[in-house]
């Protein structure tokens, strides 16, 4: 009687407005959900504040987002990788904010925002530019900086298999930011390779418990990202 | 006037949780909503202690003593189930992915103040378990209690003179002779058990109960 | 080469040492590592301060370890159970110390220790006596009380199985706090009913992985906490 | 006098790592440590992206887009792997867990600070993925890198000129030229590559280099 399961992708980001804040799954293309980030593309909201750990690459998946001038502000900890000509050229013209966020901190941010923890302390970044302006702690003799979690409107993210109650499994390396952001999306939306019954996952291996997962869609055959680059695609 | 017996306490409860909702039951009564799901709709039970689908009871002989509930009774996994750790658990709790938590009462505020800890007797064992956690996360909190205690003192208080399990955390409070909602304005009737008089219910309240409003449903 | 495995419980518990903060895994008997435990108290080790959801039932296990005055202080949710009279009665007679954490609170502090995270604020117990003297902070017009992370010099687990890496698997609702208390302590020793080579786990089922896993030992038919107490049996 | 090459830097350090290390090894020259494991001894190489276990790189044809490490190229799991999400994985770097942070640095300075993500340009991008937490929280932090840069200026300094990554925080450096542990009195020399002084060394390191101790290993 859970009704998680959508029928189309376009269905599945159909709630998205304009200055929401969107949590996008991924480290480069691996677990990166291409068709649901070209939905949103065919949707239109604008004024996007999303949160990766890249910027995409070439003109697909979320690099065409931000082609298509949909993203006002990136929180991101590695904007700048292999075939990313998008992101750089925006922000040279200052058509794009960026929060530099370093890696570890991004993750611990969004999980602590998932679990409500609204603010912790990390050694990570102090006396450095990007512990600048932040309040400094000492706790038993080390300094330490505030950082506040995040939070996000919708979370966009792919895993490998899902059950009908937004129970997850992934892939590999693409797992990466995609469980925390399921925890840390008001509403979490799953493109997944298989959709299956209640029961036929073993529940001693889900990854992201289905309390986390608003909406699941099947997606089949993902597109690959990489391979698009290589063909020199653009979307829309 | 007898009010209503913990089952029919339990079975009203259940009737107000809408479909597909993410419930943690406390221990006590609130195990007893578990056996009243109206037709038509599915809950998801939490247990805090990592699992989320929980089942009833295992068969005689069937069970698993590493298979338990908050409680530390044993229980079953039901299709859809999942494991995971104290923090995965609590993280659902505390960030507000639980729609309801629904748990007994010492003592409840027209403020929304639940007492439901400890007696602060100086002789008393302090024990908290996830309390604390559960009224400071979940969406929404149903306290499920008797409307006394056995001494006949009011439960529902102006103020809590027991130790705090939260500050203005609850919502609704079920028990042998109302359902009542904490609001802004304090305890308002919601809906009386069968054969009890609003008067009666006034009585037994250690603060004003507001009458139920005409147009409520 | 990695050497993980060892031979023996007592060899397993071996440099436990007076004063020795000690996390061990369980919630109720579900998890408890009872035969670490035993070796434990045999072991002789005292002044200990305990890390446990609970206070152990009978007086087997962590409640004959406590019976032994090993302990001095104990750090749990609840120290109140069906057949717990060892701690009550230590309690009152002033003989053993009690610092009472919020079941929620006491996982988070404990992840945060093993994550590097000095510091958090949770909403959990504000107002209440458990919230009493600790700084309170608003944020985004809520408050939130400060707790510290938890680390142990040694956690005690229980497993249902591992490799040689040191990668664990656990049996249902006993997993609880084992994979928090096995990142937060700098020793984490943890019984298992089997060893399997490295390779023999799916690498994507894994729960703790073998990095948090200093030592493994093999009991393959653990004692069970509500047997021995139905039995009325004592440790030693 | 043309130093070390790559390798021979890779395999240098390689030889100080001890058996049963876990290690992270940064993008670049550290990624060619993995090359150089010792006989006898096995390292457990952590990727940030989320896999303790990673391997080389795969077969022509049999890769997975999905199994690559944190310079985003394919990899291999070798046997007793693990997946794990992002704040696990940096739960192991902060948390301590991890024996070894290798590193390419644009600055080390002679307290320890590093400057290796970004040359502070007004054209740059900053981006700084894992290193800052690298640093942080990895027990040795051990820096591989060309002596001087390519203009022949040095990259071991009083003081970085370029945004830090962290304070304090590199243990040892090797070079083409040497092997230098970073110490309360500053650099002090540890081992010269063949056929290359101690004032060669010097002359182009931008701060004071303390003599081998005799009684070091």
């Amino acid at each position: 009687m859970l009704h998680k399961q959508i029928a189309s992708t376009k269905e599945a980001v159909a709630d998205v407005f304009d200055g929401a804040t969107v949590m996008i799954g991924g480290f480069g293309e691996a677990g990166s959900p291409i068709e649901l980030i070209h939905a949103l593309i065919d949707h239109g909201a604008t004024n996007l504040t999303v949160i990766n750990n890249n910027t995409g690459s070439g003109e697909v998946g979320l690099a065409a987002l931000i082609k298509a001038h949909r993203v006002s502000k990136m929180i991101c900890s590695y904007p700048r990788t292999a075939n990313s000509t998008v992101f750089p050229k925006l922000y040279h013209d200052n058509e794009i904010e960026l929060e530099l966020v370093p890696q570890g901190t991004l993750a611990e941010r969004i999980r602590a925002g998932g679990s409500g923890i609204p603010a912790f302390y990390t050694p990570t970044s102090v006396g450095t530019p990007l512990g600048e302006g932040k309040e400094v702690r000492e706790i038993k003799g080390r300094n330490y900086v505030l950082e506040y979690g995040l939070t996000a409107d919708f979370s966009l993210i792919k895993a490998r298999k899902a059950d009908t109650h937004g129970n997850l499994l992934y892939n590999k390396t693409a797992r990466n930011f995609s469980p925390l952001m399921a925890m840390a999306g008001k509403t979490t939306v799953a493109q997944v390779q298989h959709i299956v019954q209640a029961g036929e996952l073993d529940p001693e291996t889900i990854i992201t418990p289905g309390i986390f997962v608003q909406r699941v869609i099947e997606v089949d055959e993902p597109l690959l990202e990489s391979a698009l680059v290589a063909a020199g695609e653009t979307y829309p | 006037m007898s009010g209503l017996t913990r089952d029919e306490m339990a079975k009203r409860l259940a009737h107000d949780i809408p479909n597909g909702a993410y419930v943690n039951l406390g221990i006590g009564i609130p195990e007893l909503v578990a056996k009243f799901v109206p037709a038509d709709r599915e809950f998801i039970y939490h247990t805090e202690n990592g699992l989320l689908g929980m089942g009833p009871a295992p068969k005689e002989g069937e069970g698993d003593p590493e298979l338990i509930n908050a409680g530390k009774r044993q229980v079953t996994a039901l299709p859809g189930a999942a494991y995971f750790h104290h923090a995965d658990s609590f993280s659902m709790i505390r960030g507000g992915h639980l729609d309801l938590s629904v748990l007994g009462a010492l003592q409840v505020s027209s403020g929304g103040d639940l007492a439901n800890w400890s007696t602060g007797g100086p002789d008393a064992i302090p024990a908290v378990g996830g309390a604390m956690d559960l009224v400071a996360g979940v969406k929404s909190v149903y306290v499920i209690t008797q409307h006394c205690t056995k001494n006949g003192e009011p439960k529902l208080v102006e103020a809590c003179t027991y130790p705090l399990t939260g500050v203005g955390v609850v919502n609704r409070i079920y028990t042998d002779l109302a359902v009542i909602e904490v609001t802004s304005d304090g305890f308002q009737l919601v809906e009386l058990s069968p054969e009890i008089s609003f008067e009666y219910v006034q009585e037994r309240t250690g603060a004003p109960l507001l009458p139920k409003q005409e147009n409520a449903s």
